[in-house]
């Protein structure tokens, strides 16, 4: 039976799935739920300083079994009250990552302190929701930013720092090593996509806030792409996130260069033995390609040869890094 | 899991209560009495209603809470809604003698699992509270299918003066009951349940939380170990046991639990 | 019957649906084949000043129905030969926006006049392309390019002008408003969104350029939003792309502002019927809404009253523009 | 339209001729003669093949043209291979009689449709060419199948010493033929096309045009105003009468224009 042990910014994982944060993130019961139900680990709500309601609904649309459109408006009950959470998840025996947002370096380094209190084996920044005003991709779409909001949390925890970067940017990667060299144990990618739904009879948007994030498979080839980039650029480990509801998806993420992943509108679409059905198939799928431990194929897509070859006549094709 | 959104145009509006109203509309899937649909009012909030019609025309039942639910009060014939679901699970319909005990907007879930209970042959005594008398909500439509309905009012102004659970006691009292089916405010759930124990009667109750998504997935309806929009919203006393939010606490918008 | 007729950027169209760039593009018996199959205009290929063989194959990867990746490369005969493409579009009548790309402003102002002497209605800027190096998004997703690309072409030309954005980007209406400034007669959004695709068994990506671009239904909430953000921030007509395979979602992308659609990866899942099937549904559907002119809806969604109110607890909704 | 790529393994590697190679695979997908899939050799390109086999295990017969069908000569059992399709039509199999008339690999599309069209009750004539004897293909296969099998080869090695086309008039003369099918260098399909409209036998060509999608989407295969990926790769030659590329001019990858 192939190992799915996984280790990625000090976690000891007894498999690569994560509980995405904002998925049955807001309960210790829940969280605990997920670890019982097969999650190798999870990862909380998004925390902040207040407590904060998010938008009203509605606050989701769906799009068949391919995607999600979420604008929760990242509410949760605030960082007094979120302790007594993550204490039932940790009682629980799950390696638990504690995700926090703020507004500025301050804000995330005392978030981080605060949660790292609680006793959660990492921090998670988010730096990366794309429908929060001044907090999520508003900081982390700047370099500078995501350096700087980096080296404030690494100057205030002993835990492992994983910084969760948005794909609605030009170049995601630079996100990543703005992260790596601010410190950051490990990145994770994606955040969901920017995006919108219209209601036509009605003449406005549905979701309340109007846009929205894109999540569930339709996004796996935007996070397999900033992934993919993520691990050609930086050397710190990737935790591989969007779309992902089968083993093969976990293995394409694994081969573009992610060590672990997050799994979240799965959940929604087939319940929360999407874990346990996922870590069995991985153990199978794995033992029918001979694969003996799921490590050996961190980036293991990279450095496959390129087409070798000019089809006839033009220009020509010349090979880049993609 | 349906999740796609449908746009329907309300049918019927039929003023229940002074603070409650049923609105009537077509929606194709079909639907089981316990489930709930999420309803959206353009341009305010969506929230959770149960279905107190599961039918052709279906309809929800709405009391006037907060400022969403007010504004569902003025919702004309030939509003536009939102409506998605059904979702949540239901109550179970084998024929035996059941006690209804429905509080305030509790009994819009209630009626048309009794009634479904009753085509099927089951023997159905109701007890139903309100604040007041005005505010008694399905007593008539109760009245069609059951032997018996009791009412009570906080005020006295119908039958019992004083708490609806002060009337289960006496009714299981009077005759063999295979189940209580009840709805309505958790404390007053709570004090059913201890009633029924009493008589060794099981009760199965229709909860509700702060609702989201419906699809299990945000976990703003977390309730100890369950979601109550895929869990629930009807669960079995005996699972609640050890739910120690159950009529002690819930979670707000924001997840922050705060005292019932 | 609904008036299904549009004006945009100098375009006179029978109905809003152009073929988009880089679908049925490369011969001028396509092009016209699309606008009697029922488009009201076409988009050529994106054309460069050499002829250039595009990437190998795999060129595309599809999702069911609701997904497509490409890294086609801008395969396309260059300037000297596609004029006779055009020609053959022209002469059967068809509106002829011919789209363009190239390496800095120089390259695109030498190429609009080109192609504008072959008596296009109009000309799009691909500044968007996201698998293409040195060209199309690497030279859009900066604000000051994009403006001095559409300021040389603009001085070129006199036909209108419209410049094609791109999805991968923080904040995509700032290349709509950088376009705008420089004279733009309108924009189009969006080109695809970046993605990949990786194969397991294989342990590489599948398409032969590593990266490509996602099309098709998974990125409508991705174009619906960017038209959104575009048509607040800008006056120049938007033109909507982005997944469309019928006439509610044309209207979801009129509604957020477009005066007119692109439909490309529809044409692959259906066939070139497509268009005269959208066109069709869309006129029974505006009578059935009340509609006498599609021009009406324009933008129509905005300004749709936000949710009035907080709910309970927190520290609430503070309703933002999106 | 399955664009859905699937991974095989080479189940089989027969070498046809010094220059040609058939590859035997399982691949679900149902398909008729005259449809293609599109081969990847991962790491290379990814070709349009004919499928010369269309039962299972299906098959592909690939000749050396450039570097890529090169390359696919020294693929071995136990590789594995991309599989997209099938595309395109495919041959009317009408019982008749018919002339099959093939020109170098061409004859990989042919076989199987006569195959399936003998099975169907059809009687079959097959000319067969190639530059000289060691290339010819498939000629033992059609052999049986079809009553008479003619061959010609440029170097007179066998058969006829010429062109393939200049048997063509000769066998429409010998009996009554209701079609002819032939696939090879446009310019010899021309040659048939003209040498069986002077005796009213109507032609069917397999057409071949740079492909990239497959899909009816990138254009490359543009010839004329059809597709030949979704339109084809299958025309009776009435519907290239128009076609002014049809033996003139192809496509580069580049969509550049090329005299053939
Ligand atoms: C499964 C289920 C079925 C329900 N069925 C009915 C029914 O048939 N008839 C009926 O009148 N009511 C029903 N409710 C209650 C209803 O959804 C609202 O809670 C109630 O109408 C008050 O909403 P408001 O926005 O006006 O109140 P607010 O002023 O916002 O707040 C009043 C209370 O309503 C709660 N509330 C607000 N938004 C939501 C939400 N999205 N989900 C749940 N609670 C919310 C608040 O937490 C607060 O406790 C049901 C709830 C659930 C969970
Ligand atoms: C519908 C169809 C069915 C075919 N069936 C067969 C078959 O059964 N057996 C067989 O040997 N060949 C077949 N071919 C031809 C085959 O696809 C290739 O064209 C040929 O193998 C040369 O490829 P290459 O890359 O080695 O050549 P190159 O060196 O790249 O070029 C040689 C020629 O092949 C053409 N070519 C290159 N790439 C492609 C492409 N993606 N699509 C089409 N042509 C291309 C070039 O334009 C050039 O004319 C078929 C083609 C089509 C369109
Ligand atoms: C309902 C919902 C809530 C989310 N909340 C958060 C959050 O609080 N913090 C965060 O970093 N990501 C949040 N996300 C993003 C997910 O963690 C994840 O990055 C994204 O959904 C892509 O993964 P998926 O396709 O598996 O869902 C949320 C996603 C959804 C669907
Ligand atoms: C095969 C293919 C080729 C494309 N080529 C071009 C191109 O040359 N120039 C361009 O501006 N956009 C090109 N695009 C992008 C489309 O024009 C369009 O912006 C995108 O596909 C989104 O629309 P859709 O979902 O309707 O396909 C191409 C898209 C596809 C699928
Ligand atoms: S409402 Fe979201 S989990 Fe129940
Ligand atoms: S190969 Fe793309 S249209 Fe035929």
């Amino acid at each position: 039976m192939a190992d799915l042990r996984v280790t990625v910014a000090g976690l000891s994982l007894r498999n690569p799935l994560l509980l995405a944060s904002g998925i049955w993130g807001e309960s210790g019961a829940s969280l605990r739920g997920a670890f019982e139900a097969g999650a190798g680990g999870v990862v909380t709500k998004s925390i902040g300083s207040e407590p904060r309601d998010g938008y009203p609904n509605p606050t989701i649309e769906t799009y068949e079994r391919w995607g999600m459109l979420n604008a929760m408006g990242l509410p949760n009950p605030g960082i007094d009250e979120y302790p007594r959470e993550i204490a039932q998840a940790l009682s629980a025996g799950a390696p638990v990552v504690g995700s926090i947002f703020g507004h500025d370096a301050d804000e995330f380094a005392r978030l981080a302190a605060r949660i790292e209190a609680t006793g959660v084996h990492a921090v998670e920044l988010n730096l990366s929701c794309p429908h929060a005003e001044g907090v999520g991709s508003e900081v982390g779409q700047d370099p500078a930013r995501v350096a700087e909001i980096t080296r404030a949390v690494k100057a205030a925890v002993r835990v492992p720092v994983i910084a969760k970067i948005t794909p609605n940017h030009a170049d995601p990667a630079s996100l990543a090593a703005a992260a790596e060299s601010a410190g950051a144990d490990a990145v994770s990618a994606i955040n969901t996509v920017r995006g919108m739904a219209i209601d036509v009879r009605l003449r406005r948007p549905v979701l309340a806030h109007g846009t929205g994030g894109l999540s569930g498979p339709a996004i796996k080839p935007v996070g397999l792409a900033c992934v993919w980039q993520a691990f050609e650029r930086v050397k710190i480990p990737v935790i591989g996130v969007g779309g992902i509801t089968s083993a093969e998806d976990v293995l394409e993420y694994v081969l573009a260069g992610a060590r672990a992943v997050e799994v979240g509108t799965a959940v929604a679409f087939e319940g929360i033995g999407v874990f346990g059905r996922i870590a069995a198939e991985l153990a199978r799928r794995l033992d029918q390609l001979g694969v003996a431990r799921l490590e050996e194929l961190v980036g293991a897509a990279h450095g496959a040869a390129p087409p070798p070859r000019t089809p006839g006549g033009g220009q020509g094709y010349i090979p880049t890094s993609v | 899991m349906n999740s796609v959104r449908t746009i329907v145009e309300v049918s019927e509006r039929i003023p229940e209560t002074p603070s409650t109203v049923t609105l009537r509309f077509s929606y194709a899937p079909s639907a089981t009495p316990g489930q709930f649909v999420m309803v959206w009012l353009p341009g305010d909030d969506e929230l959770p209603m149960s279905l107190s019609y599961t039918g052709d025309p279906k309809g929800v039942t709405i009391k006037a809470m907060g400022a969403t639910s007010r504004h569902f009060l003025s919702v004309e014939p030939g509003a536009l809604v939102g409506i998605r679901g059904p979702y949540g699970n239901s109550f179970d319909l084998a024929p035996r003698r059941i006690l209804v005990v429905g509080g305030g907007s509790g009994t819009a879930v209630l009626a048309p699992a009794a009634e479904a209970a009753a085509r099927n042959g089951s023997r159905l005594v109701a007890a139903l509270g309100a604040t007041t008398e005005r505010e008694l909500l399905f007593v008539e439509r109760m009245g069609r299918i059951a032997e018996t309905v009791r009412v009570a009012t906080d005020d006295g102004t119908a039958g019992h003066a004083g708490f609806v659970t002060d009337l289960v006691g006496p009714i299981l009292g009077q005759g063999p009951f295979d189940a209580v089916w009840t709805c309505g405010p958790e404390v007053m759930m709570r004090k059913v349940i201890s009633a029924a124990e009493a008589r060794a009667v099981p009760v199965v109750c229709s909860m509700e939380r702060h609702m989201k998504c419906a699809l299990g997935m945000c976990d703003a309806c977390a309730l100890g170990p369950y979601h109550v929009c895929v869990d629930g919203p009807v669960f079995p006393a005996e699972r609640l046991r050890n739910v120690p939010e159950f009529a002690t606490s819930k979670r707000e918008s924001s997840g922050r639990r705060v005292r019932l």
